[in-house]
């Protein structure tokens, strides 16, 4: 293995769009203000300067516009990586992925395809509302071929992404925005923390890849197991520590295509799962967790699969404290499900 | 008619005089309310940016170098005359005079914040003055607006709208949809796009503006398109208007185009200075259109530096003491707040079942 | 009521769009081919010549731009409903859909909304291939602020709609295009039927509503309850019959806001569930009754909720019949679930 | 050059003959080679739509009237240019003779088709005959082909992009992005609009045709923009050509506007005499293609109607033949097909455990 250094997510996804560009010359980065400016979360920051804006450069303001782009250059043979800048930003690309970019290999029967991955941050908790906040993985993830990556720490940002660029499927990579720049348990009322002590922002040098579809667990326990994905592993953790429960916490890490079989061990071991994320609930990525969760572990279950998630309401942006699902939510969750 | 798309209006000469064939011809009056509109857009705009920096508040916006575009507008369109904004015409409220206290609750998410603290700062919504809600989605309010002109015609109502979309988001899709609506059904609006040369980071070319000017865009559909100074308010209020009387006589559509500058960084998210030279205001290109029209009314004989002093101290009192009112119902973090249960409302006019079981687990 | 005649619901859904422009002249009615043609499966026949070009009209290939003109001229104070020719079209909608008319009376505090329909035929069994096919109810009912209403027969088709048009929040209200000239219960190698003879094609004359959030018993039964809406209803009944299991079969009629109570009450009596769509499983619309079914009926439960759906692939035109969950395939599931 | 946006290119006179400055001046081989491709696409046509009435198939798009459009073009480009087309530029592969059989193959989703019956009639895909997946949902290639055009530019890769797109679905944001993105980074594409005077059953002025061409488009995004008559196959090829060049010369994208009429129906599933006079193809604006250059050969003295008739007769027989081949491989609904689990394949590069789970529980 490569020498670690300790990283930022953002530092690290950095790191992983400089080493694909240096591996595979057919790498192409592009997206809003990602170019000159290096991306308003800074994530192409010097990239432009290293690897020339044909490589890396501006788009105009149109998500439809850039991913038929990367569609047409992927048929071309390229690798492109886009930026969304903002998830909530995705809709208008919407018929380009998935009536794109997710059937191109299914309708031509593997004359084409669409190597392609859309870089997204997502998530709450930076005062940004209702349009800077969303979490849109629900969406992309009833949408037959494509994979959607969602990675928690900076190792995996790494691993993750690379693996997801060098996917030839279409793959949505949501980046948690919150954990940009330091791992955030949903304790907003306490300081800041930053990535630099945290054994999960050891980063190798140089390439690797972080396999997509194998999660993690993240914490052993035997009571109850939580699923989580992205800034929620952190709020988990969170909650474990706080409530004393011995929870088995998994961090998906990649929702399409997902870990059945560490899900299934787990929840069938300790008979009890919640499902945690902060997009809105209905028809959320949890409604797929629990309907999984109930069909293959129903007769070793000895409570209901619980959800704790965002609420069914768009991300207010004075309230976004009462509508994230912090740790009082998830450890009250925890503390309900083992008493069944 | 097509080459009005390449050209640039301008009523303002070097000497501050208004000349040529779009002089709008406006009383001394009309410019003095335009100036002192002009000065509290940007006394507002100061003093929310400052707010935003002392933690107030999450984020700030301001229009600083673009008040004649909204303000002159403001002025030339009927008050009862629909306006479908981006976040940065900010001037059409203040020239509308609606409330400095309620777009400071707004900014502010406090207990009196119309909007109940779910909207970021700036993106406000007023039915009473004619602006339409803002959405962080760019372009979406530029074909809405076109939506909301049939639906005037087809009631013969006089009211007819107005729609503003900034240079970079004409790339979007709503762009192209609008001027295809627009066209078709001949709605009586004014498509306007401010062309401040920059969006965010990125040059008025990334979106296309150095092949051709954005007011051309309107030719491949018919629409009847000017390219203006829009840091001339003469300028500003002459083509509106020309383009409101034309929507009011059922002429159908005009596309506009503002050429003007962001003197700012984008929002107070962004550091300016990274990705372009120099943010001196007295590069502005064009001018500051402040003080070209205090120039203009110097140049009349009806207004003096001691005027314009006396006026900027009189709106930067204004604000200070809307400031001061808006900030004892609470700022973001500080203060009274709306009670949190109002997070479920109004996702559906009926609150349903689930909505309602989602509240009682809340607890709020 | 009023006196009722037999229809097809392409006929009733007809009607139920010139009620509702003879009751309110604020209802307005565009969309591509939908005017002087009266669209491609004859939804809006006649009505342009009944009520105008100025209320009923042809619209441009642009599906983002006629949602976005029917929330504005909502935001006037229209009522538009508007159709999207084949619900496979309504992706380049879908941010005008979601980031707009779902969150306009949100944003603005009920200063603006979107009293607005967006109509459009869904499902598959035409040979429509994967673009004309498609059944995409499962991305919208993730948004907190749409409705969505899929109506099984011709009485609920004009009820519903009548419903949908009058409701002050946006609506998508899909139609089982197989179902227009009469009921399918996916036996595609037998002879066509027509609704005539259809107890639920009586359609009552002129104006009626039936309540959007109330799912209806379509059949009483003790051994199971079938969850399903639109087509699969009588998918479900054939199924049924064929096994002559006692299942009780509720139709939805609305996705959102769901008819939980119902539910819930069923799945407790009957202690088995089987969820069906048309859609694509993964996260489709059944993750979230199983979601729901699990948690509020867990102690009740004999068995695992199951979902009887289409497979996670588009939707194939030349093996549309294998990939449609067919009263074969809902049987055996029912087969199965009745012995654990 | 902006005039030529407004303005029809044609190189057929009243009597046939070629004239002015847009005369390609093909050779007489050229000219019958493209005569052949255009009726061979015809005779395919209705042989198709044939086989549709007999239920051999579930539907079929005809391009009567318009093979001009698709075959000149292709005689324009190199071979290895990459197409984009929309559903009814069959005369692509034709003109590329790519084969018939295959194409069969596909309208059949017989055991021989190469998309394994997953795409609907006519969603013809050839990465060997250059000529890019046809989607369902209108516009998107538009786009597409703006990014390929790019990524071969940045290669140095000589070959181009050609993209086509209906009137009626100009009114998509895909193709106001394919515009700005092409404009923007003058990649090496020529984006065709098929003016065809029909969107289903709305005729043009609906996507804005009634206010200015659609060639004018691409006048707001600097983009050289062609009218020509589409049904005058010297003019096609010379303008598919001068964009081409201009293309390879590394001079960025053109517009073509290409003016031709729906001479049938929009498909199988339409019934145009509800919503349009006449069918008659008599009243063909701009006349037959095919007759119009079967007489240009004339009037150079190298064809006689005869000739045409032999030749109309042997394009017959060669669609007859290939489609006995095809049909020995199956129909829709009769004759052998491909195994039903290939439905699970292709869906990923690899199938994922919840594919290879649901292939299971098919047992297919
Ligand atoms: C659909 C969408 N994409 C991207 C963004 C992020 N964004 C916000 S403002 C902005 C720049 C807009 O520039 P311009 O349209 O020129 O307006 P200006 O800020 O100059 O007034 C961008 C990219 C957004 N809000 N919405
Ligand atoms: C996104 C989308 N919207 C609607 C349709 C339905 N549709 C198929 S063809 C057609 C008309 C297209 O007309 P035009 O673009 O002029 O092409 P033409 O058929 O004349 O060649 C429509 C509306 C579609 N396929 N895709
Ligand atoms: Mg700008
Ligand atoms: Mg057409």
């Amino acid at each position: 293995m490569n020498a670690t250094r300790s990283l930022s997510m953002i530092q690290a996804i950095n790191e992983a769009l400089d080493v694909a560009l240096e591996r595979d010359r057919m790498v192409t980065i592009f997206g809003q203000d990602v170019g000159y400016f290096g991306g308003v979360f800074r994530a192409t920051e010097g990239l432009q300067k290293r690897h020339g804006s044909h490589r890396v450069f501006d788009a105009p303001i149109s998500e439809a516009g850039i991913v038929a782009v990367a569609v047409g250059m992927g048929a071309f043979g390229k690798r492109p990586v886009v930026e969304i800048q903002f998830a909530d930003y995705i809709y208008p690309a919407a018929d380009q992925i998935i009536s794109e970019a997710a059937r191109m290999r299914y309708r031509t029967c593997g004359e084409w395809w669409s190597p392609i991955t859309v870089r997204s941050p997502y998530g709450g908790g930076i005062y940004g509302g209702q349009t800077h906040s969303q979490s849109p993985e629900g969406i992309f993830t009833h949408v037959a071929g494509l994979k959607t990556v969602i990675p928690s720490n900076p190792h995996d940002a790494k691993g993750l992404l690379l693996a997801a660029i060098e996917d030839d499927d279409p793959v949505l990579f949501f980046e948690p925005k919150r954990l940009y720049h330091g791992p955030f348990d949903g304790h907003h009322e306490r300081p800041v923390q930053s990535w630099s002590d945290h054994p999960d922002a050891e980063v190798p040098q140089g390439h690797y890849t972080t396999p997509l579809g194998k999660a993690r667990i993240v914490r052993e326990g035997d009571e109850v197991t939580v699923l989580a994905y992205g800034t929620m592993v952190h709020v988990a953790l969170a909650a474990v520590q706080e409530t004393g429960i011995d929870a088995e916490i998994i961090d998906l890490r990649t929702l399409i295509p997902l870990d059945l079989d560490t899900i299934r061990q787990s929840a069938s071991k300790t008979g009890r799962c919640v499902v945690v994320h902060e997009a809105t609930r209905t028809c959320g990525f949890g409604a797929e967790l629990a309907a999984l969760v109930q069909k293959h572990c129903f007769f070793d279950l000895e409570a209901p699969v619980e959800r704790v998630t965002g609420w069914d309401t768009p991300y207010p942006h004075a309230f976004e404290w009462e509508y994230f699902p912090g740790p009082a939510r998830v450890g009250q969750a925890l503390r309900q499900i083992i008493e069944v | 008619m097509r080459a009005l798309a390449f050209d640039l209006i301008r009523v303002l000469d070097e000497n501050h005089r208004a000349v040529g064939e779009w002089n709008p011809h406006l009383t001394d009056e009309t410019l003095v309310a335009g100036l002192r509109a002009m000065l509290l857009t940007r006394a507002y705009d100061s003093r929310m940016m400052r707010a935003q920096r002392q933690g107030k508040t999450s984020f700030y916006m301001k229009s600083t170098g673009e008040e004649a575009v909204a303000v002159a507008a403001a002025m030339a369109l009927n008050s009862q005359d629909m306006c479908f904004p981006t976040y940065r015409q900010q001037g059409l409220l203040v020239a509308r005079d609606w409330s400095l206290v309620e777009m400071m609750n707004q900014v502010y998410s406090n207990s009196h914040d119309r909007l109940k603290g779910r909207q970021m700062p700036v993106f406000y919504s007023s039915r009473e003055a004619g602006f339409f809600s803002i959405s962080g989605n760019l372009g979406t309010q530029f074909s809405q607006a076109v939506g909301w002109a049939m639906a005037s015609a087809s009631e013969s109502d006089p009211r007819i709208a107005a729609a503003w979309i900034g240079e970079g988001a004409t790339a979007e899709g709503d762009f192209h949809h609008a001027l295809t609506f627009a066209s078709v059904y001949q709605a009586p609006v004014i498509l306007n796009v401010v062309n401040n040369q920059w969006a965010i980071s990125s040059f008025s070319g990334i979106a296309g503006g150095e092949r051709a000017t954005f007011a051309s865009r309107g030719i491949g559909h018919g629409i009847p398109s000017l390219r203006v100074d829009g840091n001339d308010f003469l300028a500003v209020h002459a083509v509106t208007d020309w383009a409101a009387k034309r929507a009011r006589m059922g002429l159908g559509p005009t596309l506009i185009e503002l050429f003007t500058y962001r003197a700012e960084g984008h929002s107070t998210s962004d550091d300016p200075t990274r990705y372009r030279p120099n943010t001196d205001t007295a590069t502005w290109p064009l001018g500051d259109p402040i003080a070209r029209l205090s120039d203009h009314l110097a140049s009349r004989g009806c207004w003096s530096a001691a005027m314009h002093t006396e006026l900027e101290r009189e709106v930067k009192e204004v604000v200070d003491a809307a400031g001061r009112e808006s900030e004892s119902f609470g700022t973001l973090k500080e203060g009274s707040r709306l009670p949190a249960s109002s997070i479920f409302e109004d996702v559906y006019k009926i609150m349903p079942p689930h909505l309602r079981d989602q509240l009682a687990e809340s607890g709020l």
